[in-house]
């Protein structure tokens, strides 16, 4: 037995007390709700991915639990670039007192709007932006995700790359792609630094009563324990594609979990629709759980389980 | 998910309100509340008003509650939940007494907890308020199961005339409860919460907020406020315990 | 309420007794196997899918239950055309007696091959041949599947419908594609009568403890419950693009499942993993629980709620 | 979904048997088995020796079951299970006589079917075939556990000289069983299938086939035959009964 384990995180020179990130678009609207998620465990906290204007959303429902995981077309509402940074500013000022890093999150419905956000947003001085290029919740809107087409997602790396001045990117990929590797592998070679794997996958959950989809949107993205294998397969796939670290994302429930997302490449967990199952306290315990099992398996630290199912 | 309820009896409150007893039971507890789904309309945040069978207790104020109103019995509705976190009585509830203040449909989960507290012997005292006479809810049920009523309206055309704090006062300066329960428009929580911090009383407040979710995923209905930051309605909530 | 509910299928001119389909890969690898499928209630079977030369599949483990669902790799194994044919001709004179139509299925590595072992099996005289061009499981072998790509999958649908003589094709499409539409629209352009939507979602089940995958090829299709919600997303995508009938395929438990997949425009239902569930007799139990619901929903028929969502 | 084992305890039952001893139960009945995974290496299917703490009895007669054989106590095991139908008691076992033919490692899910047999005050005769004295399984532990052995073997070093349906056939004689119970090779099986037939006995079978995912999925266990048509040994067995 190891006496102790050091779950401190290295990503893109950050220094994150842990690996397990709050991902984007669960409670991260505001800055107390950041900054709670920072105080009960998160290593790190994603902010809700923002475009260039303000969005409401779809109409209610808007998220259900279907029984083996969440499907949600919340429908990216934000307050638009100019608003968020001003979130993001405050949340940044908190976050660095308590040493856990800021991540921003943006989205657009043209190249020329991911650079536009990316610079508006890397105002508030994040510690890393990432670009959803994969959301598939307005897929009616902007038509097929940027991350389907390794040219289009390129062209979003290279564009925010830019206007992020200085700022490391990393790229939120979507699973439903013949090939996510060799997205990965167009955005790296783009100048991605980091790539999030994965976004939710587009389902559709209907009532058979009511004989209708239950989200007003009629589909949406499928997150929580029925994504975990397909996330594991991508990272997996990321991991043996590109050389960049990876926040491993997807299905994410237990420290368990995040050990097996670690196992398959990772270098960060995101997590979630775990707070859905067991509350904001579980980015914390989900630390404390991986902290358990590494100790179990006479592991002092992170890097000794990392990509373990490659060797 | 959604289960689907079909509408057995429809109850007048009054004017505005009417209560949908539906067709089998959701097992909750006082304080939850649930996501009601009319599909191809909307999805809303209403009180459980009783559990077993389900019962919602609904004010027609917009487009939502109003199409809830034209139900018919044996038409159906659909629920996700329960949600949130409930009230909660003290461990030892017999002899004690409780106070309990509620404005608009407020009043609705707490007579479910009401109910409970009473069957468990504790001494309910239920302050509602009212702009005006007709909008008085659930009075005459409330006495009817056991509890002491005052009635406070804005107008004074029943009961008291003021804010539903006057009688919470009068209910606090009687005897010291044992706790002080609300549920209402936030303006009257915070008075309630402001009065319960200057006698040192323990009380429990039901928060209103839109909510999208009800899950605790999208941030929508964050309360903002000094006591509670960052704090969700939905899973944080609805109830805050103080 | 109505009194009698009529569950028989038309289905490009056969005549099904009721819409649930054995699916393929699961039981269908014998004619005794499969004419047991048809008494324990299945409306047609089809058979597993067979390539051109005897493939033994990958090494054990092959397949587990992971909680909300079931991954396999179990690797194609199969007889080879030349064999399969007998077996299939075999099934076919059983299953003709019991009025309950077979579906070959068949696979290839290349264009040319897919044409061959959908000539050698129509020696059979099945009633469909089903065109696996998206098995996941063979991908280090064949590359990314037909199924990625409109040009791929519209060219072994030209090649099968010219190989088949006369027997109608259904193209079995993959779910890990940004618009299963665009490929539906593509292969029915090419000449395909139906579809099948859709076959496993590629995945990766890791066991923390033992630190790898635990599938011997590591990655695998998911299956089942967790299936559900993206194939339905599928079909609806399908029965948006495409006026051919669909088979609408993944995560079918119940007579309620069947419904929804119907109601999101399906006009058989497949039905595989729920035999694990449930066992063989699910069929039938399936095909009775879909009988129910529409006399409780007082519909006389699969027509009055096909593509109901769409209204 | 596999669980981690670690072996506790191993014991020796013959020149090429033995049995692991896990470290906790696995909910399971006389019958069933589990595949068990050795991560590298391979997945098999074992039967069920003891349920709680679970454990398998191993004949090393290839790679997989050598490989079983080199586990040191402390060392790690993955099992997915139980699987498959079980051995059925008559629904009052007590008094009644059973009988139960086992070859090879089928007597180790003899033995767990034996031990909660005697435990409801079954009379148990177990006949256990093998080639030669050495290879005879479990003979002394069930005679401990209280069982009546009859041991045959084909070159008659030990009990009678030949095969174990003569054993099988002397038991019937002297007193008519309630039911026979069989796990062993499928020539065994059919010998005792048809002994029985030929007595008008009730009888299950335990039958043996590669396994693959052992879900009753992929047809790869079909075991053919008149008797059983597209009958599957992991899920409509391992165990027939007629
Ligand atoms: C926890 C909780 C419990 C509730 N319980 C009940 C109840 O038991 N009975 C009852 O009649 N009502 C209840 N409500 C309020 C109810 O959800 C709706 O607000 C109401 O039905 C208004 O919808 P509408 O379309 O009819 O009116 P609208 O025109 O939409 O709104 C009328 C008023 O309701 C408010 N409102 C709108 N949407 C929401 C929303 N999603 N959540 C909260 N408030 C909203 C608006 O601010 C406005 O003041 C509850 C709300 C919450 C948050
Ligand atoms: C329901 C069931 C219960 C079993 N219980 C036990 C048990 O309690 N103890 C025990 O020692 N063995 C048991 N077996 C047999 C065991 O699964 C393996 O057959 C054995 O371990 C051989 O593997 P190997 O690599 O050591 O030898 P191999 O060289 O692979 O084979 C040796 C022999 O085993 C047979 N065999 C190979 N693979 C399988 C397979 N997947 N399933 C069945 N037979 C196979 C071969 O036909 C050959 O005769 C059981 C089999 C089944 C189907
Ligand atoms: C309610 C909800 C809202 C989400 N919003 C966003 C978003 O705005 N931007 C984004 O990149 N991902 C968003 N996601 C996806 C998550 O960040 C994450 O990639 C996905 O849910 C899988 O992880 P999980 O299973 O841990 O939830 C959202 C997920 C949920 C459940
Ligand atoms: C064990 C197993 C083997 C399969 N083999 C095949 C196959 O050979 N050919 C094929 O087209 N689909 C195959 N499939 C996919 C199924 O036909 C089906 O498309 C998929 O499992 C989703 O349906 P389900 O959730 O009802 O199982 C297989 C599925 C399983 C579980
Ligand atoms: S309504 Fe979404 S977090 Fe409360
Ligand atoms: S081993 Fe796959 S069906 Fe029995």
């Amino acid at each position: 037995m190891t006496d102790a384990v050091d779950l401190t995180c290295e990503f893109l020179g950050l220094r994150l007390p842990n690996p397990i990130i709050l991902a984007s678009g669960v409670i991260g609207t505001s800055a107390a709700l950041m900054v709670r998620a920072a105080r009960e465990g998160a290593g790190a906290v994603t902010a809700k991915s923002c475009g260039p204007g303000p969005r409401a959303g779809h109409p209610n429902p808007v998220a259900v639990d279907w029984g083996h995981g969440v499907i949600n077309a919340i429908g990216l509402s934000n307050p638009g670039a100019v608003a968020e940074v001003a979130l993001l500013a405050d949340a940044q000022a908190r976050l660095r007192s308590l040493g856990v890093p800021l991540i921003a999150s943006v989205f657009g419905g043209t190249v020329e709007e991911f650079a536009t956000v990316a610079r508006i947003v890397s105002g508030a001085d994040p510690d890393l932006i990432e670009v959803n290029v994969s959301c598939p919740n307005v897929a009616d809107e902007f038509g097929t995700p940027f991350a389907a087409s390794c040219a289009d997602a390129a062209a979003v790396t290279e564009a925010v790359k830019v206007a992020a001045v200085g700022i490391p990117i990393s790229l939120k990929l979507a699973p439903n792609v013949p090939s996510i590797g060799r997205i990965a592998a167009a955005v790296v070679e783009a100048g991605a630094d980091a790539i999030t794997a994965i976004n939710t996958m587009p389902g559709m959950v209907i009532n058979a009563d009511a004989g209708r989809p239950v989200l007003s949107n009629r589909v949406g993205g499928l997150s929580g324990p029925a994504l975990k294998p397909i996330a594991l397969r991508c990272v997996a796939e990321v991991a043996s594609a590109v050389e960049v670290p990876i926040i491993g994302t997807g299905g994410v429930m237990t420290g368990r979990d995040a050990a097996e997302m670690l196992m398959a490449g990772a270098t960060a967990v995101g997590v979630g629709t775990a707070v859905w199952y067991r509350g904001v306290s579980v980015l914390g315990e989900i630390a404390d759980e991986l902290c358990a099992f590494l100790r179990g398996s006479d592991c002092a630290g992170l890097g000794d389980i990392r990509g373990r199912i490659f060797e | 998910m959604h289960r689907t309820y079909t509408v057995t009896e429809i109850r007048d409150e009054n004017y505005r309100t009417k209560t949908l007893v539906l067709d089998r039971a959701l097992i909750a507890k006082p304080g939850q509340f649930a996501m009601v789904w009319l599909p191809g309309v909307d999805e809303r945040p209403f009180s459980i008003a009783a559990a077993s069978p389900l019962t919602l207790t609904v004010v027609a104020v917009g487009p939502f509650s109003e199409r809830l109103h034209q139900l018919g019995e044996g038409e159906r509705l659909w629920v996700r939940g329960p949600l949130g976190q409930p009230f909660e009585l003290p461990a030892q509830p017999s002899g004690k007494r409780l106070v309990m203040v509620g404005g608009g449909y407020g009043v609705a989960p707490l007579r479910f907890l009401a109910r409970e507290a009473l069957t468990a012997n504790a001494a309910v005292e239920v302050c509602i308020g009212a702009r005006t006479a007709a909008d008085v809810l659930l009075a005459e049920r409330l006495v009817m199961d056991g509890a002491v009523v005052r009635v406070m309206t804005e107008d004074g055309s029943r009961g008291g005339r003021g804010l539903v704090t006057a009688a919470l006062e009068a209910a606090v300066l009687e005897a010291r409860p044992a706790s002080v329960y609300a549920c209402g428009p936030v303006p009257m929580l915070e008075a309630v919460e402001s009065r319960c911090l200057a006698h040192g009383l323990p009380y429990q407040l039901s928060w209103e907020a839109r909510m999208r979710c009800g899950m605790g995923l999208c941030g929508t209905c964050e309360v903002h406020g000094r006591r509670r930051e960052g704090w969700l309605a939905c899973s944080d909530g609805p109830v805050s315990v103080s």
